[in-house]
């Protein structure tokens, strides 16, 4: 293991105690429990955004609670859903009055917990609504869209459903924007290097130097072609974009946001030299490109890798995402 | 069984799956994410250190605890569909401080029902039913026959061992592993070894004075 | 090499050529040169500040070109420095009037580089100043900082040095601000791993997985004491401070701001980790931190590794380091 | 030597850097970035091509020329050293369509000035200097007592190999390795072995009506 850590079963609670010390007027906790993370100052008669999820992905999940993105996050330990009482004390830190909306990742353990925790919330009075992200287009066929797992393409719903909250939209319109990016965005991805679960200590599986996996899930889920010998950058973006542009709705005359996302170690050197080749091929398909982003929007710690990410953008859409955000993880002014 | 074979039942449970941790996580590695042996290690160590020293003589009472007790140390996948087994089952015996075979049978059953409504999934889907539904049919056919709760024990028993070899001729449709589709053909289900691990666990528990 | 690349030659080209393409209202080349990078509307009258160094180190160094920082940077090969053709072009491009304050990394090639361009530079009647970044407490004893590495710390110099610029002060002025950081900001790091040069192929060093190098160079220098194996999070995190903190010119009462800086495949999470043992530390020490920086500001591609860096503030520092800034790699808000 | 000549010695000077790519990069990773291998054989190679279709009879000009090219093609700290020995000492012997053995000491004694002056270093201190420098000097005495041009090329590259080999008792003061202080000790500095190379590459180029 190559990590900067102390003992494993602390890896999550050490992490958010760093993050509130260097955040305290941006972020804290409630309920006594470092994992039930939100905003510092909750916007009265604001429509509350909640996400949770595994550790191990920052700036996923909780790097999007702040200004104009999300209210709050409940944390769970690395790559292990939160506890379903961990989101129902969020629920009830982030609710002014104007309901919640639930925007996580398609993954069994999270919807279990979080249907349970709008259960309750129910209980309470509190109105939730839940969008789920599917854009990772390697894991399900055409048609099964709410089969394939939540991956980096969740980042556009977090901001565009976060800036219509943070206009004052009410629970139904917010709901309807972030349903509109679910699906409207696609990702795929590439796997270099495994990763290392601290708690587990060794890779959840093996993938040599110069070999690579398309496909692969952020929690190490093999990809659906298998290992492959590692190919040329321009290539594994042609092979990136080729299924994402296959499956709708991508068209020539459309306008799309692009996002290269790093998966840990793959150094911002080579995300560009992604996006240079992802121009090349959009050009050619008569699809134009606004708000590119590059960087780390949704990692699995020290995996190395890259994700190409497309949402389809209208009016209203490309308006919300050009609309500023402030958390201590992303900010963007007004583009 | 008293309160007192229950907590012995959970403690056997945490056991076993100490014992196959690394086995779940290897299970878990091929057609998912690995981390089994982990949360069900967690899980059930958190149930059996918290109900050693509860005072909790009504069983159904005794079972949601630690239902609750996993839903936090635990929300994992499997984690989760336990804690609502548990829950559910708990909630069919409640107000017992003794349960028979019909008890035990009317348990999974609610049981089994919880899990299916919390997960959406099926039998035949290659999850932890494809061991729990065949067993909780088993206890109750035994119920039904009026045989011991140590031969209803043994033939639910029976039934998820049969049930979890079936899996391995399964295609994953729910979870990390449905992604694999084909791919999962010849894996044995992860999730369904530790729904076999349960009546294990029943089946082989250490009881101060015999089951009854 | 877990690298996404084409040909090892073409690297860095294609890497700016994408980051032309998605920053086209903020940087542009000039000279026909891709290498030649600038803000693409240079402030009339105001101070260029150029910058320049190997590639391989992102954000660092063209990252920091843009609003309320630099203005121009010359970009060398991976790990090599720029040519002096290519920093005078950068220097004519930037030049407004007011004369040009070079701020890079106290390396010999880019020293003797920047000090021809300088020279060069006169002869056309630009006023060229200079300021050497030399942060890296590892890399020599005190009372010969000169001798010692410019590293992540430079951060701090872009920052401050940028927001004096922006603000209209003059270059006599940007230079003794920018002496200032530069004299109180202190950096060590420790490395985890290695990391590969594209047109090398291999590491240029070995380290095992459970061994660490504290004080290691960001070009894979090794550190003054050698390899050892790896220690706790906590253990490293005194590890670094002690020397900074040894070193002037920290004390009991001083205010500082921290960067947490991460080498490439360490991830948030455990920079975040080491953040809250800094903080434990600096307070047993009676040094209080604002403006805590925890990220990737100076990388080596996929090394594994961070670096912590302080800054002493006293009220100036902290009036410039609160300003915003705005680049393609950084944005900040006011503080 | 004619323009001709001094294009060959650039040209075996390339050829030589290449061959010792490996031992170059080796040797600047012990006490360096292990850059050095990668920069010359770029910078060298740039330089051979570019001559190669030069039409130059001036040797100074043609040196120069050299000079520029290394300087774009490798801007590391040898590379541009080189650069500014090469800019130098063309500058030297600028005009000149031949030249003798003087002129070539007076060459090198420019080629290392303008070392000596870029970088700051001095000789002893572990550098690129501790081979030129002696070599510089067994071709000025050797101008001096009025040896042949051949003579004068193999004290100097003699010379050369002895400072190198001194070099093995330095410690670095510049560059990378100058933080390694004492640990440099026994370590034949690279940038010398570079500096070598330069006499190794007059003393075994290839001549076409020998070197006069
Ligand atoms: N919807 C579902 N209903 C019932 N069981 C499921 C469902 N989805 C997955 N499972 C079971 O969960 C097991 C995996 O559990 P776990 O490792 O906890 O999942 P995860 O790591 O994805 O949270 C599978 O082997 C399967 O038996
Ligand atoms: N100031 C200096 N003056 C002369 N030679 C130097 C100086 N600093 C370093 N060198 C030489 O440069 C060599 C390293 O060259 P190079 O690998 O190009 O450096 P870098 O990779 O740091 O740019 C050293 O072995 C030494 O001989
Ligand atoms: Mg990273
Ligand atoms: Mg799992
Ligand atoms: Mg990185
Ligand atoms: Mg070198």
């Amino acid at each position: 293991m190559r990590k900067l850590i102390n003992k494993p079963e602390n890896f999550v609670d050490e992490m958010l105690e760093g993050i509130y010390i260097a955040h305290p007027d941006k972020v804290k906790y409630v309920n006594d429990d470092l994992r039930c993370y939100v905003r510092a100052a909750i916007k009265p008669g604001k429509v509350g955004l909640a996400t949770g999820g595994g550790s191990g992905h920052l700036p996923l999940f909780l790097g999007y609670v702040g200004a104009g993105m999300l209210d709050g996050c409940s944390v769970g330990g690395v790559f292990q859903s939160p506890s379903a009482e961990q989101m129902l004390n969020v629920t009830k830190a982030i609710n002014s009055g104007a309901g919640v909306l639930y925007i996580y990742g398609n993954y069994t353990g999270d919807i279990m917990n979080f249907d349970m925790a709008a259960e309750m919330a129910d209980l309470e009075g509190i109105r939730v609504e839940t969008v789920i992200g599917w854009d990772d287009v390697a894991s399900a066929p055409k048609g099964r869209e709410d089969k394939r797992r939540g991956v980096a393409g969740i980042f556009y719903i977090y901001k565009i459903a976060g800036a219509a909250a943070e206009e004052g939209a009410d629970l139904d319109t917010v709901k309807r924007i972030a349903e509109k990016v679910r699906d409207n965005v696609r990702t795929m991805g590439v796997a270099l290097s495994p990763c290392v679960i601290p708690e587990i200590g060794k890779p959840t599986f093996e993938l040599d130097a110069g070999e690579m996996e398309i496909g692969m899930g952020i929690h190490g889920e093999p990809g659906v072609q298998g290992k492959a010998p590692l190919a040329t950058a321009d290539t594994v973006v042609d092979q990136l974009l080729q299924p994402i542009l296959a499956d709708r709705p991508f068209q020539r005359g459309d306008t799309v946001s692009i996002l290269v996302n790093g998966l840990g170690a793959t150094p911002k050197e080579e995300l560009y030299v992604l996006l240079r080749r992802a121009y090349q091929i959009l050009e050619a398909e008569g699809i134009s490109v606004e708000y590119p982003y590059v960087g780390e929007f949704a990692t699995s710690m020290e995996m190395a890798g890259a994700s190409i990410s497309l949402l389809r953008l209208d009016a209203e859409l490309k308006r919300l995402l050009s609309k500023p955000a402030d958390t201590p993880f992303f900010v963007q002014n007004q583009l | 069984m008293t309160a007192v074979e229950i907590k012995a039942f959970l403690q056997r449970m945490a056991t076993l799956v100490q014992e196959q941790k690394d086995e779940l996580t290897q299970l878990d590695s091929v057609i998912g994410d690995g981390d089994l042996g982990l949360t069900m290690t967690k899980g059930f160590t958190a149930i059996a250190e918290s109900v050693e020293t509860l005072e909790e003589e009504d069983v159904g009472k005794l079972l949601a605890k630690a239902g609750m007790v996993i839903a936090s140390a635990a929300p994992s996948t499997m984690g989760t569909l336990m804690a609502t087994g548990l829950m559910r089952g708990g909630k069919a015996v409640q107000g017992k401080s003794q349960i028979n075979l019909t008890d035990l049978a009317a348990l999974f059953q609610a049981f089994v029902g919880g899990i299916m409504d919390r997960g959406k999934a099926k039998p035949g889907d290659k999850t932890v039913l494809d061991a729990l539904y065949p067993a909780a049919m088993a206890l109750q056919s035994a119920a039904d026959a009026e045989k011991s709760l140590a031969e209803g024990i043994q033939e639910a028993f029976q039934a998820a061992c049969d049930g979890l070899e079936q899996t391995k001729k399964l295609i994953s449709q729910h979870g990390k592993a449905a992604c694999f589709q084909e791919k999962t053909l010849g894996h044995q289900d992860p999730g369904a070894t530790v729904g076999m691990l349960l009546f294990k666990a029943l089946a082989t528990m250490e009881v101060s004075h015999g089951i009854n």
